[in-house]
Formats: C-alpha cells, sequence, structure tokens
C-alpha cells in the first residue's frame, strides 16, 4: 500500500493503542468510583474507534473491498457505554451515596430516581416511568 | 415473535401496516449490507427482507414512537457530538495523563431539563457521558433535572451551559 | 507459548478443584465451572496449538488447524452449559427447601452462624 | 428345535399372565395351563424314541468365547425330569387357581410359576455346563418371588430371603465348580465329559471341583447344612410348597448329581461326600420331623429326609443306587406332591394345619383322608404303593456297602431313619383325621374338585408306580437309567413289590413295627428330647446375616457420610495415584515439537489469568465477586481460544459465559451473598496442596501432549470432505452439522432435557416448604426504589432489533464461516433478556411472547427432520445435502440441508435458555409480589393505628 | 511501519489490560471491579482488532461484535444485581 496510507493506518493504530491504555491507566490512577468512571467511558470507546478505522482502511487496501462492517462494533459500543456508565453510576449512588449528603438538590419536588421510585408503587408490572 | 393481538389491527394503511417504522427498515437494510458486506443484489434483496421483517417482528416494543422532526439535524448533531467526542476523549487523556489527581475538581452538578420525550433525554445522557469530562449519572425522578458528575469542573455554570445550548437545544429541535 | 497454555490449564485446573473442596454450594458450582474452562482448553489443546489457521477452508489459506478437538469442544461448552445451569438450580432449590447451602453432612450445621 | 420351543414355550408363555391380568383369573389359568400343556405334549412327543434309547440333541452359540453354547439335550434322564415338572406343573395349575383367592394377582402368580417351570425345564434339558447355570439361577430368582408370594407375611419374606441367599450362595459355589469341571474336562458340553472320566478323575483338581459342585447341590437340595432354609420357604403359598419344594426345584441338585454321576462317582471322595451327607440328612431330617406340629413343616423335614436318601443312594456309586434314586425321585414326587396338597386342602378348609388343633377330620373331609393315608403310606413305605418298592431297593442298595470301613453302619441309619419315617407318617395321619375333632372345624367344607383332583391323581400315580410297576415304572425307569448311565448298556430293571424274604424285607417290617410304635408312645416323650433338636442352622444363617448387614452400615457411614468434599478427596486421590502409577516407571518425558515463541502478550495474560484464579480463590467468600473473576478467568480463555485459532469456540464460550453468568445472578439473588468461613487452616492447606497436586498434574500432561507431535490424518481427511461432502468452508460447523451432527443432536437434546429438569425444579418450588420462604422472603441487600430507570429502556429498545440482525446474520453465515445456530441462538436470547433485563419482565413478556416448550420441541423435531429426510432419502441419518446457485443478478447462493438443521438448534436454544432463565425469574417476583402485599397490609395497619 | 507498530499497539493493549486486571485486585468497591472487567472487555475487543490487522484476517471480527454486545449485556446484569438483587423482575 502506498507509504501515505500506510502512515495514517499506523498512526490510527497508535492512537487507538494509546487512547486505550489511557483509559485503563486513568482507571488505576484516579482517586475515586466516580472519576475512575470517566475515562474508560471515553478513552476506550475512542481507542476501539481508531483501531478499527484503522482495520478498515488497511483491509480495502488489501482485500480491494469495504468492509464497513466493523463500523457495527463501535455503534454497539457509542450505544452501549452511556447505559453501561450510568448503570454503574446508580450503582455507585445507591451503595455509597446518601440522596441528602453528598448529592447536589435536584431542583424538584423529588429526589434522584436512584432513591425514589418514579412510577406510582401499585404499579404491578415493572415498565418504564412516564416523565 | 410477537401476539397476533400486537400487530397493528388490518384497517390501517397499508404502509404503517407492514412498514411501522420505515426508518428503522432502511437503517436495518443499511446495516445488514454494511455487516454481510455484501453489496451484491442478492444482499440487498436479503437486507430488505430482513429490514421488512425485523421491524414487524419487534414493533410491539415500540409503544411510543419516537417522533424525529428533520434528518438534517439529526446528521448535525451526530458531526458534533462526534467532533466533541474527539475533544472530550483528547482532554481526558490529558488530564489522566499530566494532572495529578490532587488537582482534580471532581463535582457533582445538577442540569435542568427542557426536554420531555424520553428518547430525547436518552440520547443527551447518552451525549454527556460522551463528551468532555461529565458523565450523567441520574435523573430525577419525575424526569426533568439530570444528575451529571464532572470530572474537573472548574466552571459549572459554563458545562451546564454547553450542555443545554450545544446538545439539549439541538434534540429539542429534533424531538418534538 | 505451549508451556503457557499448559500453565493455564494447570492454574485453572487449581482453582476450580480447591473450589469444588469447599463446604457450600456456590463455591462448588464456580469450581465445576473453573473445571470446566481447564478441561475445554485441555481437550482444545488435544489439537495442537497454531496461530491463525483457523479451520475455514479459504482459496490461499495457509493451513489449517486440526478442527475436531473444536468440534468437541464446542459440544462440551454447550453440554456443560446445560449441566451448569442444572447444578445451579439444584442449589437454590435445595437452599430454599433446607434453609442451608451445605453440601458438607459430616460437619455439624451448628456454623452455619459462624464468623465470617 | 422342537427342543428349544419346550423350553421357549414356557418363557414366553409367562408373559401371557401378565397381560391377560386384566382379563381375569380364570384367563389366567386357561393361559398357564394351555402353555404347560404344549410344552408337556411337546416333551413326550419325543419319549417313544427316547424310550427306544436315543437322544435329541440341539445347540446355538450362546456366547462362543466362554464356551457357552443354548445347548439342549433330551435324554431319558431328562425327560424323566421335564416329565414331573411339567406334568406336576399342570396339575398345579388346577390347584393354584382353585386355592388362591379372589382378590390374589393370579396373573403374577403364574407368571412366576411359568418363568420357573421354563428355568427347571432349562436345568433338565441343558447339555452345557454355562447354559445349565443360568437356568439354575433363574430357578433360585423365580422360586424367591414364588417363596414371597405373599408380601404381607413377614416370614414370607424373610423365608424368600433366606432361600434366595442361601440357594444363590451354593449357586456361586457351583458356578465355580462348573467352570472347574469344564476347564478340567476341556469341554463345556454335558454329554462329553463321561467318555473323559478317567482324565477328570485323575484331575488333581477334582475334589476341589466335586466339593463346590457338591455345595451347589446340597444348598439346592436342602441337605444338611444347608437344609434350614426349606423349613422357612413353607412361608409359600402351598402350591409353590408342592410345586417347588417337594417335586421339583429341591430335586435339582439330586438331578444334577444324578446328572453328573458317570462322570465324577465311583471315588473316595464322591462316596464320603455325598453318600455321608445324604445320610446325615436322611437321618436328621425324618427325626426333626417327628417331633413337628406344624403339617407343612413336618412334610419338610420329611422331604429333607427323602432328598437325604437320595443324596446317599446316589453317593454310594454303585448302579443299584442310581435305579434307587431314579425310582424314588419318581414316587416321591407323586406321593410327596399329593401330601402336600392334601395339607393345602387342609388348611384351606379349615384354616389351620397344626396337628395340635387338628383331628378327627376323616369324618369331614374323606377323600382328603383317603389320599393323605395313601400318601404316607407310600411315605412310610408300606406296600402296595411305589414308595415300598424303591425304600426295599434302597435298602437293598445300601446293605451292599461299607461305610467308614463298618458294613452295617449305612444300613443301621437308613433303618432307623425309615423307622421314623413310618413314625411321622403314623403321627400325621391319627393327628389329623383320627381322634375328635375341635371344636371350630366342625365349621369345615368339603373342597372343590380342583383341589382334591390334582392331590387324587397324584396319589393314585404313586399307587400305580408300586401296583403296576411292571407295565408303568418300569419302562420310565429304564429310559431314566439308561439316560443318566449316559451309554446304552443300562442293566435291564425288574420291578416286583415281591422279592421274597430277604434283609430289606426284614428291615422294613422292623421299620413299620418300630415306627408304629414310635408314633403311638410319641407324647409321652417329646417334651424332653423337642428342646434338644432345636435347629442350629437358622440361628447361625440369621446371625451371620446381622452380622453382614451392621458390618457394611459401619463400612457406609464411614466412606458415605455426606460430605462431598471427602468423597472428592478421596476420588482426586485416587485419580492422581493411578495416574502417578500409570506413568510411573518412565515418567513423563516432554516432546520434540517445533514449539510456538512466546510474546510479551501472552506473558502479560497470562499473569491476568493468574492473577484472576488467585482472586476467585481469596474472594470466594465474596460470591459476586467471586463470579465476576471468574467471568474474567472465561474471556482470558476465549481471547486464547481466538488468538490460537478457534473463533468458532471463541463465540460460544463468550455467550456461553454471559448466560451462565445471567442464571448464577438469578440464583445468587436468594443465595446468601457471602459464605462463612468454616475450614480450619490446617483443611485449607490441605486442599490447598490437593488442588495444587492437580494442577501440576494437568499441567504436565498437557504439555506432555503439546510438546509432541500428534496425528494429523484424521484432521487431513475432514478438512479435504469439507467442501465436496459436507458442502461448507467452517469445517468445525461441517463436522458439527454433518459429520457429527448426531452428536450435535444428542446435544441440543441434553440441552433441552435440563431445561425442562429446572423447569420441573422450579415449578416444584412453587409449593411447599420453598414457596413459603419466597413468602416471607426478607431482602438481605439494600435495594433502589426505581425497578427500570426509562433512559435505558429507551437505548436498549434501539439494540434489540440490532441484536436480531446479528443473530441473523451469524446464524447465515454459521456453514461457511465462524457462527452457526447455536451461537446465533444464544445472540437472540441475550437480545431477548437484555430486554427482560432493562424494561423488566412484564413490559418484555407482554411484547415478546414466545412459547418456549413449543420452541424447544418444534427445534428439536425440525433437526431430527432434517436426520429422518435424509434417511429416508437412502442416507445414512443427518447427511446433509447441499446445493449452489448462481442465479442471475443476485449473486451465488449455497443452501444446504444443514441449514434446517442448524436452524432446529436455534430454536431448541432460544427455548430451553429462555425457558430456564424465565422460571428462574419467577421465584424473584413471587418473592416481590409476596414482599409488595406484606408492605401494603402494614400500610393499611398503620392507617388503622 | 505498521510492522514496527503492530507490537507496539501489542504490548500497549496487554498493557492496559494488566492495569485493568489492576483494579480488578485492588477494587475497593464492587463498583470499581465491574468497571475493571468492563474496561478489559472493551480493551479485548481493540486487542482483537488489532490482532485481525496483523493477521491480516476479518475472521476474527464476529467474535469483536459479540465481545461488544456480551460485555455490555454482563455489566448490565452486575449492576442490576448490585442495585436491585433481581436482575430479572
Amino acid at each position: 500500500m502506498t507509504p501515505w496510507v500506510e502512515f495514517v493506518v499506523a498512526a490510527l493504530i497508535v492512537i487507538g493503542t494509546v487512547f486505550a491504555l489511557v483509559g485503563s491507566i486513568g482507571l488505576v490512577k484516579l482517586p475515586d468510583v466516580m472519576t475512575r468512571l470517566h475515562s474508560p467511558t471515553k478513552a476506550t470507546t475512542l481507542g476501539v474507534g481508531a483501531l478499527l478505522v484503522a482495520s478498515i482502511i488497511s483491509f480495502y487496501h488489501w482485500k480491494g473491498k469495504l468492509a464497513i462492517n466493523e463500523l457495527l462494533i463501535t455503534l454497539f459500543l457509542f450505544l452501549t457505554a452511556p447505559v453501561a456508565a450510568q448503570f454503574l453510576a446508580r450503582a455507585y449512588l445507591h451503595l455509597h451515596c446518601d440522596s441528602a449528603g453528598d448529592l447536589p438538590a435536584t431542583n424538584r419536588p423529588c429526589q434522584w430516581s436512584t432513591f425514589q421510585c418514579a412510577c406510582p408503587p401499585d404499579a404491578e408490572d415493572g415498565s418504564a416511568a412516564k416523565p | 415473535m410477537t401476539k397476533p393481538s400486537e400487530i397493528a389491527s388490518p384497517k390501517l394503511p397499508f404502509r404503517q401496516r407492514w412498514i411501522p417504522h420505515p426508518s428503522l427498515t432502511g437503517v436495518m437494510i443499511l446495516l445488514w449490507v454494511a455487516m454481510a458486506n455484501n453489496f451484491s443484489p442478492g444482499g440487498w434483496l436479503l437486507g430488505t427482507c430482513l429490514g421488512l421483517a425485523i421491524p414487524l417482528l419487534t414493533q410491539s416494543i415500540w409503544d411510543t414512537t419516537p417522533k424525529i422532526a428533520s434528518y438534517g439535524n439529526v446528521l448535525i448533531y451526530a458531526l458534533v457530538v462526534l467532533w466533541d467526542v474527539l475533544v472530550a476523549n483528547i482532554e481526558v487523556a490529558w488530564l489522566i495523563l499530566f494532572e495529578s489527581p490532587r488537582d482534580l475538581r471532581p463535582q457533582w452538578i445538577t442540569v435542568p431539563l427542557d426536554l420531555r420525550s424520553r428518547e430525547g433525554i436518552a440520547v443527551l445522557a447518552g451525549t454527556v457521558t460522551l463528551t468532555p469530562g461529565t458523565v450523567s449519572c441520574d435523573l430525577s425522578a419525575d424526569g426533568r433535572s439530570m444528575l451529571v458528575h464532572c470530572l474537573d469542573a472548574r466552571d459549572i455554570e459554563e458545562i451546564i451551559r454547553r450542555i443545554k445550548t450545544r446538545y439539549e437545544a439541538r434534540l429539542l429541535r429534533i424531538f418534538r | 507459548m505451549e508451556l503457557l497454555v499448559a500453565l493455564a490449564v494447570g492454574l485453572m485446573t487449581a482453582t476450580g478443584v480447591y473450589l469444588l473442596l469447599r463446604k457450600r454450594s456456590f463455591p462448588v458450582i464456580l469450581g465445576t465451572m473453573m473445571l470446566t474452562y481447564a478441561v475445554n482448553l485441555f481437550l482444545f489443546s488435544m489439537g495442537r496449538l497454531a496461530v491463525n489457521r483457523p479451520p475455514v477452508i479459504q482459496v490461499g489459506g495457509n493451513g489449517y488447524t486440526d478442527p475436531v478437538p473444536q468440534a468437541l469442544v464446542l459440544t462440551a461448552i454447550v453440554i456443560s452449559f446445560g449441566t451448569t445451569a442444572v447444578i445451579v438450580t439444584l442449589a437454590l432449590r435445595a437452599f430454599l427447601e433446607a434453609a442451608t447451602d451445605r453440601v458438607d453432612l459430616a460437619g455439624t450445621t451448628e456454623k452455619d452462624s459462624a464468623e465470617s | 428345535m422342537r427342543l428349544m420351543l419346550i423350553i421357549a414355550i414356557p418363557f414366553f408363555g409367562a408373559l401371557l399372565p401378565m397381560l391377560l391380568a386384566r382379563a381375569g383369573r380364570r384367563a389366567c389359568a386357561i393361559a398357564t395351563g394351555l402353555s404347560t400343556l404344549m410344552a408337556l405334549v411337546l416333551l413326550l412327543s419325543h419319549a417313544p424314541v427316547i424310550s427306544a434309547g436315543q437322544a435329541f440333541a440341539v445347540s446355538h452359540q450362546w456366547v462362543p468365547q466362554v464356551g457357552m453354547d443354548l445347548a439342549l439335550r433330551l435324554d431319558g434322564l431328562g425327560l424323566l425330569m421335564a416329565g414331573l415338572i411339567l406334568g406336576i406343573g399342570l396339575l398345579i395349575v388346577i390347584y393354584a387357581y382353585h386355592y388362591l383367592g379372589k382378590d390374589e394377582s393370579l396373573g403374577a402368580f403364574f407368571t412366576y410359576l411359568l418363568l420357573f417351570q421354563g428355568s427347571m425345564v432349562g436345568i433338565a434339558l441343558a447339555d452345557n455346563l454355562l447354559s445349565l447355570l443360568v437356568f439354575w439361577e433363574g430357578t433360585s430368582l423365580a422360586s424367591f418371588l414364588l417363596i414371597g408370594f405373599w408380601r404381607h407375611l413377614t416370614e414370607g419374606r424373610q423365608g424368600a430371603r433366606m432361600a434366595l441367599i442361601v440357594t444363590g450362595g451354593g449357586g456361586l459355589a457351583l458356578i465355580a465348580g462348573m467352570l472347574l469341571l469344564g476347564d478340567i474336562a476341556g469341554t463345556m458340553t454335558i454329554s462329553e465329559l463321561t467318555a473323559r472320566r478317567e482324565a477328570i478323575q485323575q484331575s488333581s483338581r477334582y475334589p476341589l471341583a466335586l466339593l463346590l459342585i457338591a455345595v451347589g447341590c446340597f444348598t439346592k437340595s436342602a441337605q444338611f447344612p444347608f437344609h434350614f432354609w426349606l423349613p422357612q420357604a413353607m412361608a409359600a403359598p402351598t402350591p409353590v410348597s408342592a410345586y417347588l419344594h417337594s417335586a421339583t426345584m429341591v430335586k435339582a441338585g439330586v438331578f444334577l448329581l444324578a446328572r453328573l454321576w458317570p462322570v465324577l462317582s465311583g471315588t473316595e471322595w464322591w462316596f464320603y461326600t455325598i453318600a455321608s451327607m445324604g445320610a446325615v440328612t436322611f437321618l436328621l431330617g425324618s427325626v426333626v420331623a417327628l417331633f413337628k406340629d406344624d403339617l407343612k413343616a413336618l412334610l419338610a423335614y420329611s422331604t429333607i429326609s427323602h432328598l437325604g436318601l437320595m443324596t446317599m443312594l446316589l453317593g454310594l456309586g454303585t448302579e443299584a443306587g442310581l435305579i434307587a434314586t431314579l425310582l424314588h425321585l419318581l414316587n416321591h414326587a407323586a406321593f410327596k406332591g399329593a401330601l402336600f396338597l392334601t395339607v393345602g386342602i387342609i388348611d384351606h378348609e379349615t384354616g389351620s394345619r397344626d396337628l395340635r388343633n387338628l383331628g378327627g377330620l376323616w369324618r369331614i373331609l374323606p377323600i382328603t383322608g383317603a389320599i393323605a393315608l395313601l400318601g404316607l403310606a407310600a411315605n412310610a413305605g408300606l406296600p402296595p404303593l411305589g414308595g415300598f418298592l424303591s425304600k426295599e431297593m434302597m435298602l437293598e442298595a445300601v446293605s451292599q456297602v461299607s461305610w467308614w470301613g463298618q458294613p452295617h453302619l449305612l444300613t443301621a441309619i437308613a433303618a432307623i431313619a425309615g423307622t421314623f419315617a413310618v413314625a411321622y407318617s403314623a403321627r400325621f395321619f391319627a393327628g389329623a383325621f383320627l381322634g375328635e375333632p375341635g371344636a371350630d372345624l366342625e365349621t369345615a367344607h368339603g373342597p372343590s374338585w380342583g383341589l382334591v383332583g390334582p392331590a387324587a391323581l397324584l396319589v393314585v400315580s404313586a399307587l400305580a408306580f408300586g401296583v403296576f410297576a411292571q407295565p408303568l415304572a418300569e419302562p420310565i425307569l429304564q429310559t431314566a437309567v439308561r439316560g443318566a448311565m449316559g451309554n446304552g448298556d443300562a442293566p435291564t430293571i425288574h420291578l416286583k413289590l415281591w422279592h421274597g424274604v430277604n434283609l430289606p424285607l426284614i428291615l422294613s417290617g422292623v421299620a413299620i413295627l418300630g415306627g408304629g410304635i414310635l408314633a403311638g408312645t410319641f407324647d409321652g416323650w417329646r417334651s424332653l428330647l423337642k428342646r434338644r433338636l432345636a435347629i442350629e442352622g437358622q440361628r447361625v444363617f440369621r446371625a451371620c446375616e446381622w452380622q453382614l448387614v451392621s458390618v457394611s452400615r459401619h463400612v457406609t457411614e464411614r466412606f458415605h457420610g455426606g460430605s462431598l468434599a471427602n468423597y472428592l478427596t478421596w476420588f482426586l486421590v485416587g485419580v492422581l495415584a493411578l495416574g502417578g502409577l500409570s506413568v510411573w516407571p518412565s515418567g513423563l518425558r516432554s516432546g520434540d515439537r517445533q514449539l510456538l515463541p512466546i510474546n510479551v502478550l501472552a506473558l502479560l495474560l497470562i499473569t491476568c489469568l493468574a492473577a484472576a484464579c488467585l482472586m476467585t480463590i481469596l474472594l470466594h467468600r465474596r460470591r459476586l465477586l467471586s463470579v465476576l473473576m471468574a467471568n474474567v478467568v472465561g474471556l482470558i480463555t476465549s481471547i486464547g481460544f481466538i488468538y490460537f485459532s478457534a473463533p468458532d469456540l471463541a463465540l460460544t464460550q463468550i455467550s456461553v459465559e454471559v448466560v451462565t453468568l445471567i442464571l448464577i445472578l438469578l440464583a445468587l439473588y436468594f443465595l446468601p451473598k457471602e459464605t462463612v468461613a468454616e475450614a480450619s487452616p490446617i483443611q485449607r492447606w490441605r486442599d490447598a496442596a490437593l488442588a495444587g497436586l492437580c494442577g501440576a498434574a494437568m499441567f504436565a500432561l498437557t504439555w506432555v501432549v503439546l510438546s509432541s507431535d500428534g496425528p494429523t490424518d484424521l484432521a487431513n481427511y475432514l478438512i479435504e470432505q469439507s467442501k465436496p461432502a459436507g458442502g461448507g468452508s467452517n469445517v468445525v460447523n461441517v463436522i458439527l452439522v454433518d459429520f457429527r451432527g448426531f452428536d450435535t443432536f444428542n446435544e441440543i437434546m441434553v440441552l433441552a432435557i435440563s431445561a425442562l429438569i429446572i423447569y420441573a425444579l422450579l415449578d416444584g418450588a412453587m409449593h411447599g416448604a420453598a414457596a413459603d420462604k419466597l413468602d416471607h422472603w426478607e431482602h438481605d441487600i439494600p435495594r433502589s426504589p426505581e425497578k427500570h430507570p426509562a433512559m435505558f429502556i429507551s437505548f436498549t429498545r434501539a439494540l434489540l432489533p440490532l441484536a436480531l440482525l446479528v443473530g441473523v446474520y451469524m446464524f447465515l453465515r454459521g456453514h461457511n464461516q465462524p457462527g452457526g445456530g447455536f451461537v446465533a441462538g444464544l445472540v437472540v436470547t441475550i437480545a431477548l433478556i437484555v430486554q427482560y433485563m432493562v424494561s423488566g419482565y412484564q413490559w418484555a413478556a407482554e411484547r415478546i411472547s414466545i412459547d418456549y416448550h413449543s420452541w424447544i420441541g418444534w427445534g428439536i423435531l425440525l433437526a431430527a427432520g432434517t436426520g429422518v429426510a435424509s434417511m429416508i432419502l437412502g442416507y445414512p441419518f443427518l447427511t446433509n445435502a447441499h446445493e449452489h446457485f448462481d442465479l442471475p443478478y443476485l449473486g451465488s447462493l449455497d443452501i444446504s440441508s444443514a441449514l434446517v438443521f442448524d436452524l432446529g438448534v436455534l430454536m431448541t436454544v432460544v427455548g430451553a435458555v429462555m425457558l430456564a432463565l424465565a422460571n428462574l425469574s419467577r421465584l424473584g417476583r413471587r418473592a416481590e409480589r409476596a414482599a409488595q402485599k406484606a408492605a401494603e397490609a402494614a400500610k393499611l395497619l398503620d392507617r388503622g393505628e | 511501519m505498521i510492522a514496527i507498530v503492530i507490537p507496539i499497539g501489542f504490548a500497549g493493549l496487554s498493557l492496559a489490560l494488566l492495569l485493568n486486571m489492576i483494579r480488578l485486585v485492588r477494587g475497593p468497591t464492587a463498583v470499581d471491579r465491574i468497571l475493571a472487567a468492563d474496561t478489559m472487555v472493551i480493551n479485548t475487543i481493540a486487542l482483537i482488532i488489532l490482532y485481525g490487522i496483523s493477521q491480516k484476517t476479518t475472521a476474527y471480527f464476529e467474535s469483536a461484535l459479540l465481545f461488544a454486545m456480551f460485555g455490555f449485556t454482563s455489566t448490565v446484569a452486575y449492576c442490576r444485581f448490585l442495585i436491585r438483587g433481581d436482575i430479572i423482575e
């Protein structure tokens, strides 16, 4: 492949690796759970993204056909990362935080939903809160 | 996979009866062709079949269909977010690598929401999580304000303003 | 590389066995899981190790690894899943019926309230 | 071939009564009677030729490796025995039909009876030592069933057990003896043994073989010291006693001795073993019989003594002895059978068979009385009955041999025994029929012909054997003897009642006289002797039995203490020891295979693996975390699979892992979240050491394998054949769905079955103690009130179609690329499960309604259907049919039946996994509902306050 | 150039995995550990993609896809267990 493409691919690989690494470093380095939560949710998504782009480009040059199917993975990650992050956050809030003490007010006549059920208590089915 | 009763009743016009979510159908077709990496007519054909079948099978889970106002805005929004994600990553990377943890000022903040549609809020939350130093952690029980955690909150107002103008405003235009 | 794989099998076996020897149902279940990993890897390694020689026939493919152990292990994984599921359910039912999850009737059950 | 039928008829006939049990007693009886009759007719149809000295033989290979053929040979002896068995059998069937109560399961009884009959005839006809053994054991089992037929009677069960143990134990000895004999002779065919008589008797192992065989025969024929089981067996219904314990089964021992007489007899060993035991039994039996008040017990001991008599005669080893034996065999069958039947009648009509309550029955049961009189006369050996004949011959034969160097000792014993025989016969008759009837006997009424008939027939024949000895008994005996001698030149026999005055006549006269006196003065001195004659055999047996039981219980408690850990420890130590031994001398040696280079990635990964394993152990008390660690181990394993080019394995592994995780978490919700520490440090270290050893062993094993080259021909073959034969380029998948499709089929069966087990288990938990617990469940962890946060729902909803798309993708490509029905199934399952988790069961269940059971069913049907289809098309089960199309514009298209099979797999997987998970979550919902009800109740209470 | 970069990539990613492992071991809270595991899965995905590039094959793409799906699923399961105890209710 042409040196330019090769350079791009190499660069992307490095970037991807670096971001993935950074995410993990943050995971170890940062002081408490919530801050640690930041690093992977961002860095890793981009890390994987960069690597995917790299592989797409390289395969386009090796096999001569565009294999965008890899983008699906990124799509998945972008869809799921926030959900996972918020689940983790809620778990943390639920286990280690107290709605009154260490959280800001909601500025609403109700609490954060981790501490107060949005759905009326008699709603037998677990179907979602209708804000 | 759906109960017969769940399928929309036959008096609906043909389009809504058989293609309940055109946008979803389109996405499905594209995704299939992309995933199977097969741009031959056969691939498109199979994709179309799936694109028609899967929404029909799963339509029962879309009890509230998101109303997309303009697809143009969706595109713009996507690009904005992508850009911000890039930036966010670099920022966070910087923070992680070169800031000593002691200098970080992690902070909880409450963002009041004007968005109402569930999808809108969901997308906003996702965006917040993916973008600079913020993770959306919780909603108030009535879903009118969002709990956000900032990795390094130097200027809270700035962050809130960004969230509201840069993302929420656009989303308001997308989901009505 | 072979050495490392053998090491992995050994490690997982040891873990599995240790957990199997615990006195409560749950660790035992975990032990069986671990043992399953170990055994599967062991069976798989019967086909010897090869890097990037997946047994998927393609033009210009650079040789293939032995597919037989793979097929066998595939079945093994599935069946061990089935059995694990049954064990888990058994343990659950047993606990609900008997109010203890000991798998050791020899010792006294007073220890149930012992310090953890 | 007709010989085979003789045995086959009873065995197959045995099915009829069972099947006809609904059709009523009569039908059962008729079926049984007919099959017996058929066998009998078939047997007698051979009689003419055999009486001419011929023999029929037929042989089929059974287990040629050990020289075991199903060889039958019908000669005179066999004819006599089989004739007795079937003839008396016929009578017994009629008798039993009238004897057994209306409410008893005649079907079962007759089935057992026919089974016994078949085995017995088998013994009579068998010409192969081993097949004879098979039939021998058959009789033991059948008699066990028959003796224990009245399950409600304790002594019935005990008697059955004792009989089985004694005869079965003897059977073991017999097996050993027979094998020895066969080994000595170099053939298992009985009819060939005679020719090798000298060789056998010279062999050094001859005594051992003889003793073992003798033990077998003694146990079967209730010879001292194994006689005690027979009286116990009298708990059986009288027809059984009459059939098995007088006429046929107990004769099997005698018969076998007679069968082997030409081979084994004539040596010191033979004489002193057989004759001595016979004599002792002869005397003991008749003496003890005198002191029995229970008529059946009395008859039992009399039977023992008569069997002793026959054994003794055989033991003499002289032709005279043999002839006498066979004649007595015939007679005894006749009169003893008749006597048992009469006792049965008495019991049946009066409800008692104890001499102390009975009496004066002559007036009530004259016919029965007459029968009894004749029978007892024969038993006592009075002329003109057959018994007299055989007794005369016995005394004749005995008087010619000297025992332990004493010329007259044996004769004396015989005479004394004979005297006692007369005595107890007299006592029987006098006690039962003469004198004044007991008060409660007035009610007794005359028996039906069905009871009297058989008895009468038997006793008449007993009479006839005496009176018409010349025309009737002589030919039978002649034929039998010729058969028993095993060669044509048998002596010609002349039976006549009057031999003129000779020693035997005098002796019998003395016996009759003495017997009369004994019986007359019996009551005077019974008391002082009675105590002495307690039968020790039983007590010894009981003691042994008890000892055995207690010992085995002790052993069981020692090793089967209910501690899984202990079992595993034993097991693992054993395995390690065996493995160690197997490689002991040489030790494991690593091969010289070209190894792969180690890279930093692998090193770091193995470090992670080690850490994860360690953490799993260290955290194993905090269960959630240990599960997490185990998952990490699985993750790393699947990375390994990917690296070593097994993408299919990786796919399966990770999907299975997630499902397992969900399953475990669902269960963990109810299980304790922490494990208490109970193992002492010593225990822990011991376990750790054991675990380490096991790990080391596996490490060594794996290393040895991996470092040496293995066979590759099979792999190459499959890889070559994959495309042409299997029509797929993913060899693993082709193996799964085509080459080894049947395995996969069974695999999904296993999955389905385990799902159903889980369903059953959890459904059972919906009531009883478990349900109780669920209804009063208090949560042991803090729970956030918000069940299903809104935003997650809208996010994960988007995932479902996407996941389904991926599932379809995985499924379609499976045959040519990594993927396949199983993985696709799990993908779909996970997609659904995520909906269940995030949006809540109700929400999802309303919208996604799958009938999991029917999915499982259809899946398996589909999978099986493809297999059957290929069978219909004439290929072996689950052969893959595939076709390649080139469609215009649309590109190429591969269609193969494997896809349908895979679809079946997919459906089964989805159905099974979802069924399991849904039912697990059902428990949680129940607990939740109960909790909410409780909360509402509490709220109402507060309002009330 | 790629030939040079790929080993670096492998080293970096496996190092990342090791770091995750450290967090997994250190904890202290369950949330930390779950987060670490989740990150591990994502790094694994990256690793697989890199492996694909290095071996010039797309055979492992599906594995990566499933990792993405199932990693998320298990994270959700764990969190639900922590939040509600009952993961399907």
